[in-house]
């Protein structure tokens, strides 16, 4: 029979076809536009010579001008290798930390987990400030206890002020706890088999975790590795306490600096960033290149999941973790929670140097509940924004053959290459130069497109990652049973890497509700979030209250990641339920 | 019962039909050119070896995969047509599938794996419940129902990939060796509740299997495969009885080959010489185009029809009939499945009742009906 | 002069039902000033946004840039307007929008010279030029107790000077324009390199490390820190550095096209007049050490905040930060440190 | 041939050996206590239906799961005793393990897949190369080497996780159903290979199937194992033909039950008055402990051992056949599967050769050789 002869269903196809083709090229057009007019306007500004408000000429004085600092070379290097330092020991930790929370019998994984989750979102100027109350010098209390205890050791045994002590620092408040953070949902989703039958090869535990799991786990690491190593160079605010004193400068904070000068140096704001863009988008693309080639699908049709047995080793390395995360919340949180209750942080020689004023004056804050309402619904909306914008891009790029998707994917990368300074005033240059973005400019709805935003690579990626590692198979049996695309995105995808999508989630209300370069680029009076107020606090020199505000974000983003914890315990292939 | 049909241009009772389908896996030819049609209501299975392209076929005819060139029609509705662009989505043919590695979801306990398809079909609650349950009873899974998808055993995992694609009753079902990891009485009883669902509900299927016994059992149409094409289509007997090549041949049962010469020809049989030293007449189809006499050819039986008799007396001996003997003697059950060895020192492998008291090293001699035997070239390889 | 009145009426009767879109300094002393106004004029709808002058100045052109004009009026530290907005002429000049006598007769006002910020025009109105002194040392680890600005280039201080980085103006680098004024760029620059300071970036730190942290001087230090904690009695040791600091101005300007033009008149106006002030003197002091007095001449500094009240009419010995003069020794200070550095 | 051990406390020649050993999963009781020895170089292979718990044992052996109560030793040593906090983790057990979902690891190619242990165990590059492609041919995955281990068929893969099973040669091997998607051709390959291997090496190996044919071919001792413990221990004949609970029996091989009254006995034989209307002497053995003349009891007899005759003549009745018809033939290859209607109307499967000429509808007479008659309680279920 000739297929002439046969009802063809050729229109119906086509039809299809281009509903979903239109809405993947408003997808792509959508996000690329959110992401590249940010960086178009650095690169405009890169050649706009002079100083802000003064009249400006366009040329390439600011390339010259940033290419002649003779403070990048060594900025530069300091940069490298703090970033290379603090990521490859976070890196090896937190791999073997996620893998223990993920994947053995450790008593209490998921509190553990919580709190490495909590360690992340502490508020890092107070966390940094405890850390120079305890260690900072010899004034530091721990060097001060130290010598009272054993008089013959003299000077700063622990001391912030150091190159080691800016990694120190670093990774407690974040980069150690974001690796854990990211890695332990990727982590879950992984038939036990796999590891078992390496144990039944004859390899032990270690060798299951370097030859196993690590390689068929590369892509996510190399992904957070990836991101970690960008975060990590755009960090500024702890070098900036931390730095100058030790006379370490990066490059981040020389970006920070000819940002905040009066009047700011944009023009070379931007070459700087731009540099850095152009530095970071090869090891985008290899890890792009690297990530197509050696996902591997973890999760599949005979799914099984056990966990390993710790064996001995369960008790020790429980303590030790604990350990850690007490070092890196309780700890902080301690010193954070008395010094709010100091009539001057860190003076202990005041005759009384305990009060309730600083709580009193900050809890009685007439824009205390409209702050904080606002920073509900800036944190609730972003992650709801968030969420579904990330998973919907994250399936595109992975599951779909649309042509172009890879470059949906590097698009995602953007954001985050920019530094975070930076780019707000990308964003703010976007939503006031597009008409389309005119009647929400001054709403909430700009905080929290802009927020989303900022969170779209790690958002995009993790949820991608996720998606890679499920067999097709089980999309494929939905189809097969006459689930259509959508039907099984929703009951058979979205269940399976919701785990990882509430965690994008919560890392997204967490930034919303503790940002502060955005809201003061684009919020305005009514909806302005308690961040502000903490900067109020700030600059009005009263670093106290401003503590006590930190710490209100804070049980805001635990009450977040609570619920995420709750929420994430019933999706997912369910290693929860295991015990 | 259909198996004049193989190579019958689509009639209107063929529910899938394939011509000239291809499936290539990047340098991988996974399948090539492929012809296939199932009849409304027929149950036909893909036999071959493993790897030859069973799950291709089946995954094709979902769509799983697109095929590399050619077209695939489904209820006379062309579904897949890379050279016409025409593809229809899975979702869009309402098949059913049975994967052969379960493609249990692990978010979801048993009865929700279960009732997922009628929860797609918008079925009310209570018939959901009702339908899920008689299907898990069906597969022996009563009192599963909650248990999550990933606590279960091989088995079970496949009983709920097999009661998911039971439940809905679709037009066609594809079954990927829905039974590989039960045991022979659940598959027995599986089997035989699919063959009653099947002609209750007159739905077709199309089954994959390693195992002949089942394949024989349960198919109206077998088609054997073989290194990404098929070898021949046909009825269970058909195929076993009248191979067309000798893959077909050596897939479907055991053949047991004798090297020879062709002595002469009377007719419809022929008289051929074994190499082991026998004269015998053979009657059986001949494979071999009319070799003529002389040309050297292999004289073929199935095991389960050579005479096997305890050696008794050197004045017995005929001419047709092969002095061996008895090397190992295994006992598989209901028989016994026995090494013999040939008067060339070539080993045979064949079947001995249990009945007859049978010894390791035991003389027996073994003779071919004529009918029974039957000729092919000499290039087949030697068992 | 004489249809004041009737402009002052009209505009009264415009800003009914306005929006008011107020920028102003995230601190917590204009707080209750605002409140106190919204008390006033309860039928002009206040939004305060609060924003640090440095963020929104970008801000605010870039808006502008793309014709998007949503503020009114904008009141704090005015160093940001004066160097950044009223270049690219963001801001409306002033004195279309005053329109009560008693805040257009300049008698009212100490030292009409320094009233606005710029020769370029009257777009900057200061209400309050204040002096800062950020600076502290420890009277005990000084030989003698007591230190003189001299002394800041003491060998025996070699090492023991925490200074806030002067990169960027805030604090440090004004203090040390303050002390370049007194002494000279080159005394500066002796300190920023012979002595070998300890260089903090944040201000609460940089109190801190002399504080708790051995250092003997601390240049660019946190505003309230060193009254506090005397008034709590501590810190008894602490004494102000020997400096004459350097004069900050708080002000108000209107902003271009700005959509509510009679609520922003009214809201100048009432700031600049003596209610306006008296309400600022009263709540800025709740809050601060300093600053919480007026250029107005009937307003009554607060008694505690006389110390940083500059000699009104002898501004000139001051650097200015906010005006056109106190931009340029900033920027000299800051060059200075950045050439230092890169030594 | 170790048929007597079964219950034996470890001898030295014993390498595995579990004593009370229970495992829990949660409420699930996937194990009672269970006793099992597996002696050095035996083929002991468990047997029993879907989820009664042999991958659990096989898991436990390993130390892949930790007893919940009881004691393993292996090579007489203490590896799992919880009461005593014993456990000695898998990799330090030096066995192999076949897993039932194969597990291949997704980022190796097949070679890198099935030199993995080899490389865990240091052996150098060249041996390794060398043993892996060795191991690859003999199940036959020669050339695929360096194809990524998720890029096969479902086949393939599990050759792989035998290949990455048998290529280190561990003293003890543990293979959960590694043949259950392997065409019989190939399986009847491998699993000659693998006995020839156990043989040669000497190593010992712990068989989950569920294939009964497979079982009995390869094993040296079967353990039948239902619903969490072993029902019975033994040589494959002696379990066949002597199964010792009606589960055994029902799993292994089937069985005819005729519902009777025990008539009379005589010494080691039994009158037996079928329902269907025969009198049967039964000689088998007698499973009933001795129920008295007049008790209700059931006679099974093995499918196989029953003569089928056509039912030539009235004349030709005697007592002790039972004439019956033939409903359907299903051909499954070397013989049919007949359902033949009891004089009662009851339906008995049996098998019927292929060499004569049976007709659907057919009477048959059935009569069953008393030695080959059980007589069990009437309590065992009728077929
Ligand atoms: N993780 C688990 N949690 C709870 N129950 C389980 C788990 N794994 C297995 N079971 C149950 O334990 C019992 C024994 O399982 P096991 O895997 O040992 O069966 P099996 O004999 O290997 O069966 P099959 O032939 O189907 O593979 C089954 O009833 C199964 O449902
Ligand atoms: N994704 C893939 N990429 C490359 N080759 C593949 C892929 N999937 C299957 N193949 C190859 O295609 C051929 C046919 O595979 P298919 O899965 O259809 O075999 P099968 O007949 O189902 O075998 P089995 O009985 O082992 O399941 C095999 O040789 C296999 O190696
Ligand atoms: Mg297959
Ligand atoms: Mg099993």
């Amino acid at each position: 029979m000739t297929a002439a002869a046969m009802p063809q269903d050729e229109t119906s196809a086509m039809g299809r076809l281009q509903v979903g083709t239109f809405l993947y090229v408003l997808l792509i057009a959508v996000i690329g536009f959110l992401v590249i007019y940010p960086l178009g306007t650095l690169v405009v500004t890169s050649f706009q010579i002079g100083a802000l408000g003064r009249e400006t000429t366009t040329g390439f004085g600011n390339w010259l001008e940033a290419f002649h600092n003779d403070q990048m070379a060594s900025a530069f290097w300091n940069t490298l290798s703090l970033s290379f330092t603090r990521q490859f020991l976070a890196l090896i930790f937190g791999v073997g930390i996620a893998w223990v929370i993920a994947r053995t019998n450790l008593p209490g994984r998921g509190w553990i987990e919580v709190g490495f989750w909590i360690a992340l979102f502490m508020p890092s100027l107070p966390v940094t400030m405890a850390w120079v109350l305890l260690a900072g010098g010899k004034g530091g209390l721990l060097n001060m206890w130290l010598h009272e205890l054993f008089p013959f050791i003299h000077g700063s045994v622990f001391d912030v002020f150091s190159w080691w002590g800016i990694i120190w620092v670093h990774l407690v408040t974040g980069v150690l706890p974001v690796k854990v953070f990211l890695l332990v949902p990727a982590l879950r989703n992984m038939d036990s088999a796999l590891e078992e039958s390496s144990r039944a090869c004859g390899a032990n535990m270690l060798k299951t975790l370097t030859r196993i799991v690590v390689p068929i786990m590369l892509p996510t690491i190399v992904m957070v590795m990836l991101l970690g190593m960008i975060r990590s160079m755009h960090a500024f605010e702890i070098e900036l306490i931390l730095g100058p004193p030790a006379n370490i400068d990066v490059y981040s904070t020389l970006i920070y600096r000819v940002m905040k000068q009066e009047p700011p140096l944009y023009g070379i704001a931007s070459v700087m960033s731009i540099l850095f863009v152009t530095i970071i988008i090869p090891f985008v693309l290899a890890q792009h290149w690297y990530g197509n080639k050696h996902s591997h699908s973890t999760v599949g049709g005979k799914f099984s999941l056990r966990l390993q047995d710790l064996g001995g080793w369960k008790w020790p390395i429980f303590w030790l973790l604990m350990l850690l995360v007490l070092v890196m919340t309780v700890v902080p949180l301690v010193v954070l929670v008395f010094g709010s209750f100091m009539k001057i942080f860190g003076m202990f020689d005041l005759p009384n140097p305990w009060t309730t004023r600083h709580w009193i004056a900050a809890l009685s804050r007439q824009d205390l509940k409209q702050s904080l309402i606002n920073s509900l619904s800036l944190g609730l909306g972003s992650a709801a924004v968030g969420m579904v914008l990330f998973s919907v891009v994250a399936y595109v790029s992975v599951k779909t053959r649309y042509f172009g998707r890879g470059l949906l994917d590097f698009l995602t990368w953007l954001p985050t290459m920019i530094p975070g300074i930076v780019i707000s005033l990308g964003f703010l240059q976007m939503f006031v130069g597009t008409p389309v973005f005119r009647p929400i400019y001054g709403t909430i709805w700009v905080l929290i497109i802009a927020v989303v935003l900022a969170n779209v690579t790690v958002g995009v990626q993790l949820v991608k990652n996720n998606l890679l590692q499920l067999n097709a198979e089980l999309e494929e049996a939905s189809w097969a049973s006459g689930g259509s695309r959508l039907y099984t995105f929703w009951k058979i995808v979205i269940p399976l890497v919701m785990p990882s999508v509430i965690i994008v989630g919560l890392q997204t209300f967490a930034t919303a509700v503790a940002a502060v370069g955005v809201i003061a680029m684009l919020g305005t009076g009514p909806n302005q979030p308690l961040s502000i107020l903490q900067l109020v606090y700030l600059d009005s020199g009263r670093f106290e209250p401003a503590t006590i505000v930190g710490l209100l974000i804070l049980i805001i983003t635990v009450v977040a990641a609570l619920v995420a914890k709750f929420f994430s315990n019933r999706y997912g292939v369910g290693i929860a339920k295991n015990g | 019962m259909a198996s004049e049909r193989t190579e019958s241009e689509g009639t209107e009772d063929c529910i899938l039909r394939m011509r000239g389908v291809q499936k290539r896996y990047g340098s991988v030819l996974a399948l090539e050119s492929t012809d296939l049609d199932l009849c409304r209501g027929e149950i036909l299975t893909l036999l071959g070896p493993s790897g030859c392209g069973k799950t291709t076929t089946l995954r094709l005819a979902i769509g799983l995969e697109r095929a590399t060139s050619g077209k695939i029609w489904f209820k006379d509705r062309l579904v897949d047509a890379p050279e016409s662009k025409v593809y229809v989505s899975p979702e869009k043919r309402d098949m059913g599938m049975v994967f052969q590695s379960y493609a249990i979801w692990p978010h979801m306990d048993v009865f929700g794996n279960v009732a997922y398809p009628l929860k797609i079909r918008h079925r009310k609650a209570d018939e959901i419940r009702q339908e899920v349950e008689k299907v898990l009873d069906l597969v022996g899974l009563a009192g599963f129902a909650n248990r999550p998808g990933t606590k279960l055993s091989g088995g079970q995992m496949q009983r709920v990939a097999v009661a998911r694609g039971l439940v809905f009753g679709p037009d066609l079902l594809l079954m990927d060796e829905p039974f590989s990891n039960l045991d022979a009485k659940l598959r027995d009883q599986m089997r035989s509740e699919l063959k009653l669902l099947q002609r209750r509900l007159g739905i077709s299927v199309l089954f994959v299997t390693h195992d002949q016994s089942e394949a024989l059992a349960l198919s109206d149409r077998i088609a054997v495969m073989r290194a990404g094409h098929i070898e021949q289509v046909g009825a269970p007997k058909e195929l076993y009885y009248h191979p067309q090549t000798a893959a077909a041949r050596d897939f479907l049962g055991r053949t047991l080959l004798f090297q020879g010469k062709l002595a002469s020809r009377h007719g419809e049989s022929a008289m051929v010489e074994l190499a082991e030293g026998a004269l015998c007449r053979v009657a059986g189809a001949d494979h071999t185009r009319g070799a003529s006499a002389g040309s050297l050819c292999v004289a073929g039986i199935r095991p389960e029809h050579v005479k096997i008799k305890p050696w008794l007396d050197q004045a017995e001996r005929t001419q047709d009939a092969l002095a061996a003997q008895i090397l190992t003697l295994l006992f598989i059950g209901d028989r016994y499945e026995a090494s013999i060895r040939l008067p060339s020192g070539a080993i045979a492998n064949v079947f001995l009742p249990c009945d007859d008291d049978w010894q390791e090293g035991q003389a027996v001699s073994l003779s071919f009906p004529p009918e029974r035997l039957q000729l092919w070239p000499a290039t087949g390889a030697a068992e | 002069m004489a249809d004041w009145k009737s402009d002052w009426d009209k505009a009264l009767k415009d800003s009914e039902g306005q929006d008011l879109n107020l920028i102003v300094q995230p601190n917590e002393g204009y707080d209750g000033a605002i409140a106190a106004f919204k008390k006033k004029y309860p039928k002009i709808k206040v939004q305060v946004t609060l924003i640090n002058p440095s963020d929104v100045a970008e801000r605010l052109l870039t808006e502008q840039k793309n014709g998007v004009f949503a503020w009114d009026a904008w009141w704090a530290t005015a160093s940001n307007m004066n160097s950044v907005l009223l270049p690219a002429g963001g801001l409306e000049k002033m004195t279309d929008y005053l329109l009560l006598p008693e805040v257009t007769d300049m008698s009212n006002w100490q030292n009409p010279k320094f009233l606005y910020t710029s020769d370029r025009g009257p777009y900057v109105f200061i209400h309050t030029n204040y002096l800062q002194n950020l600076g502290i040392y420890n009277s005990k680890l000084v030989p003698g107790g007591t230190l003189t600005e001299d002394q800041l280039l003491d060998p025996s201080l070699k090492g023991k000077i925490a200074i806030r980085a002067p990169s960027r103006p805030h604090s440090g680098t004004m203090m040390l324009a303050g002390i370049a004024k007194d002494k000279s760029l080159d005394f500066v620059k002796s300190l920023l390199t012979e002595q070998q300071p300890q260089f903090n970036e944040n201000d609460r730190q940089n109190t801190m490390s002399v504080l708790r942290g051995g250092m003997v001087v601390g240049i660019g230090v946190t505003e309230n820190v060193m009254t506090e904690c005397q008034k709590e009695g501590g810190c008894e040791n602490l004494k102000p550095l020997p400096s004459s600091g350097y004069m900050h101005s708080r002000g108000i300007s209107v902003l271009k096209n700005a959509p509510h033009k009679a609520a922003a008149t009214v809201f100048v106006n009432w700031l600049l007049s003596k209610e306006g002030q008296e309400t600022y003197v009263r709540e800025w002091a709740k809050f601060n050490t300093t600053s919480a007095f007026s250029m107005r001449k009937d307003v009554k500094p607060d008694p505690k905040h006389l110390d940083s009240m500059p000699d009104f009419n002898n501004l000139d010995k001051y650097v200015a930060v906010s005006f056109d003069s106190g931009e340029k020794a900033i920027n000299d200070v800051i060059k200075t440190y950045q050439d230092a550095r890169r030594k």
